[in-house]
């Protein structure tokens, strides 16, 4: 069981690392600042989303691995806010949405 | 476990700051603000891989931290006035 | 070369690099930033002195670690100090020079009250 | 691998630290540093000090980050006049090795640490059991270095009244910051109606835990501060007027109390700031609850600066 776990965790957090690689990749490869950010929210949602699941199994207790949740919900909370005003200062100038 | 968890914590940290390093140099404050906040996100994930490597289990509120203020300084670098293309001799008095 | 000495050669470049900022940078803000980089090396100094006090079943040293508690959050008080005081010398002067002599151009937006 | 991300944690703040120095830009200068104090954060837990850490996170990485980015935007127009007075090559020069110096004689001593370290950490360990706490950075915090702890809250007040009294006299007892402008129904609106009740919840949390795990008043006071300044940033509530009651009342109220505790202390177990036996752990707990609102409101103070207008301004 605990080798099924650790391979779970393997998987799941060498998929967030990937993700973390596209979004950097995104930001410095990507024509304008749009598309950048559409880059940026891949790896907040996805890179940070897979390490947690990835770290889940290796937490001791329901409440850690809660937080742990949490602290996703928050980030994501967070970088969805950022992105519309962002994005909102972008389009400043033309009509507001 | 503890290996890969470390090595996982260096790459993402590694990766994103490298980005991070090559936009700052950049001309426009939007993309500077955008890496600081991609970041914000790949340090909270390289400290929580730390965190599980070397058994600490108090990074979990650590990191409970850093996601609750994680919209916090880029929200004050839009307050200041960054503005895409705005020219920066023109300040906006809204600090 | 382990952890603890890696990084205490890292807080001693830090100083160098926060102490050349203070000196060379023309502009106060600036000068408080080189500040912080400066404090930020000498606390990393104190907690590898901690880290390689720990024992009795403790990660490091407590003492030198709550001390760094309250040196961080002062530390964060006197630049807000520093800060205010840059913000009221260029609102009463509209430029931030601390040069005796110099007298930068007049304010177009400081809202100067003398 | 411990080597290697040390490694790369040594290599990224030395590269940012350089940023923030030479970047020509104040803003960019700026970008730089709200990263390098989430690398300080990394740094500190690597060096297994977790409630640094934790500080570290909400200070450095938080309000010492969003201080600098609103005085740079208010600072704009003096950069170039400042970077007409850099100073000549040889001021430069020296300044380099000046600066050289220093930092190889602390590496020096670094090197040359004393081997076996001295260390507190057994003494604390011993005397622990006393104070009733779990965690060892609060037993030091709040019981065997109390003094300090007292002496630092007073210092933050101290520094409020030294902002404060830069205000001019016109706005003085006023309201600190410019006006709100946001509407409050914007979506910056809506993350400071979501955010804050998380946030707070976090912020008691960490201070709840602190007294066994890893966290604590100022830890928690910062985040507190942080949610009561997104409030504020959002236009949905003004910043009060430095010379109403509660603020200072809130403001005064956490080192008076702790105070009182210490003389208390005096009278019945014989010295300032001692517990008297059995009662360490309820005083502890009294003492970190009342500084904790004192905390947060001088801290969000703090950043919010000096008044500058009174209501019925324009």
């Amino acid at each position: 069981m605990k080798g099924i776990l650790d391979i779970f965790t393997i998987v799941a957090v060498a998929a967030g690392a990937f993700f973390f690689l596209a979004g950097t990749v995104g930001l410095l490869r990507f024509p304008d600042t749009f598309t950048r950010l559409h880059a940026l929210t891949k790896a907040d949602n996805l890179g940070l989303g897979l390490v947690v699941i990835g770290l889940l199994p290796q937490m001791d207790g329901v409440m850690a691995g809660l937080k742990l949740i949490l602290v996703w919900l928050m980030v994501l909370l967070a970088s969805a806010t950022v992105s519309q005003i962002i994005a909102r200062a972008l389009r400043r100038g033309g009509p507001e949405p | 476990m503890t290996e890969f968890l470390l090595g996982a914590s260096a790459f993402v940290l590694l990766t994103v700051a490298a980005g991070l390093v090559c936009i700052l140099r950049g001309p426009d404050d939007v993309d500077r603000m955008m890496s600081v906040q991609l970041f914000g996100t790949a340090g909270i994930a390289a400290l929580l891989l730390l965190g599980a490597a070397i058994g600490a289990a108090a990074v979990v509120d650590l990191a409970l931290i850093l996601a609750v203020l994680a919209a916090f300084a880029a929200l004050a670098f839009v307050k200041a006035g960054v503005r895409p293309g705005a020219d920066p001799a023109e300040p906006e008095d809204r600090a | 070369m382990n952890t603890p000495t890696l990084l205490g050669l890292c807080a001693a470049v830090l100083v160098g690099l926060g102490l050349y900022g203070l000196i060379v940078s023309p502009h106060p803000l600036r000068k408080i930033m080189a500040f912080n980089v400066m404090g930020n090396g000498i606390f990393l100094v104190c907690a590898v002195i901690a880290r390689r006090g720990a024992g009795a079943g403790m990660g490091g040293d407590p003492v030198p670690q709550a001390l760094l508690i309250t040196a961080l959050v002062v530390a964060f008080a006197a630049s807000a100090l520093a800060v205010a005081l840059v913000l009221r010398l260029f609102e009463e002067t509209g430029s931030t020079s601390l040069s005796a002599q110099a007298a930068g151009p007049q304010p177009a937006a400081a809202e100067g009250e003398v | 691998m411990t080597e290697a991300l040390t490694l790369a944690l040594v290599g990224l703040l030395m590269a940012l630290a350089v940023w923030t120095l030479v970047a020509r830009d104040t803003f960019a200068a700026v970008s730089g540093f709200v990263p390098y104090g989430l690398l300080l954060t990394l740094a500190w837990l690597q060096l297994r000090a977790v409630d640094v850490a934790m500080t570290e996170a909400a200070i450095g990485a938080g309000l010492t980050g969003v201080l600098l980015i609103a005085a740079a935007a208010r600072l704009r127009p003096t950069e170039a006049p400042a970077w007409a007075e850099r100073p000549g090559l040889p001021t430069r020069v020296l300044a380099a090795i000046v600066s050289a110096a220093v930092a190889a004689g602390i590496g020096a001593c670094v090197l040359l640490l004393p081997d076996p370290a001295p260390t507190l950490a057994p003494a604390v360990a011993q005397n622990i059991a006393s104070t009733g706490v779990g965690n060892p950075i609060t037993a030091v915090l709040m019981s065997f270095r109390a003094m300090d702890t007292l002496l630092e809250a007073v210092v933050l007040l101290l520094g409020l009244i030294g902002v404060w009294s830069l205000a001019p006299d016109r706005a003085w007892g006023g309201r600190p910051g410019p006006a709100p402008t946001e509407d409050p129904n914007s979506i910056l609106g809506y993350l400071a109606r979501v955010l804050p009740p998380i946030g707070i919840v976090v912020g008691v949390y960490i201070l709840w835990v602190g007294a066994d795990l890893p966290g604590g008043k100022f830890q928690g006071a910062t985040v507190l501060a942080a949610m009561w300044l997104l409030v504020m940033m959002a236009g949905i509530s003004d910043a009060p007027a430095v010379d109403r009651t509660w603020v200072r009342l809130a403001l005064a109220g956490g080192p008076a109390v702790f105070i009182a505790i210490g003389l208390l202390g005096a009278g019945v177990a014989g010295a300032f700031l001692g517990y008297p036996e059995g009662l360490a752990k309820p005083l502890i707990v009294v003492v970190e609850a009342a500084l904790l609102p004192s905390l947060a409101v001088t801290l969000a103070l703090l950043l919010t600066g000096p008044p500058r207008r009174k209501d019925g301004d324009t």
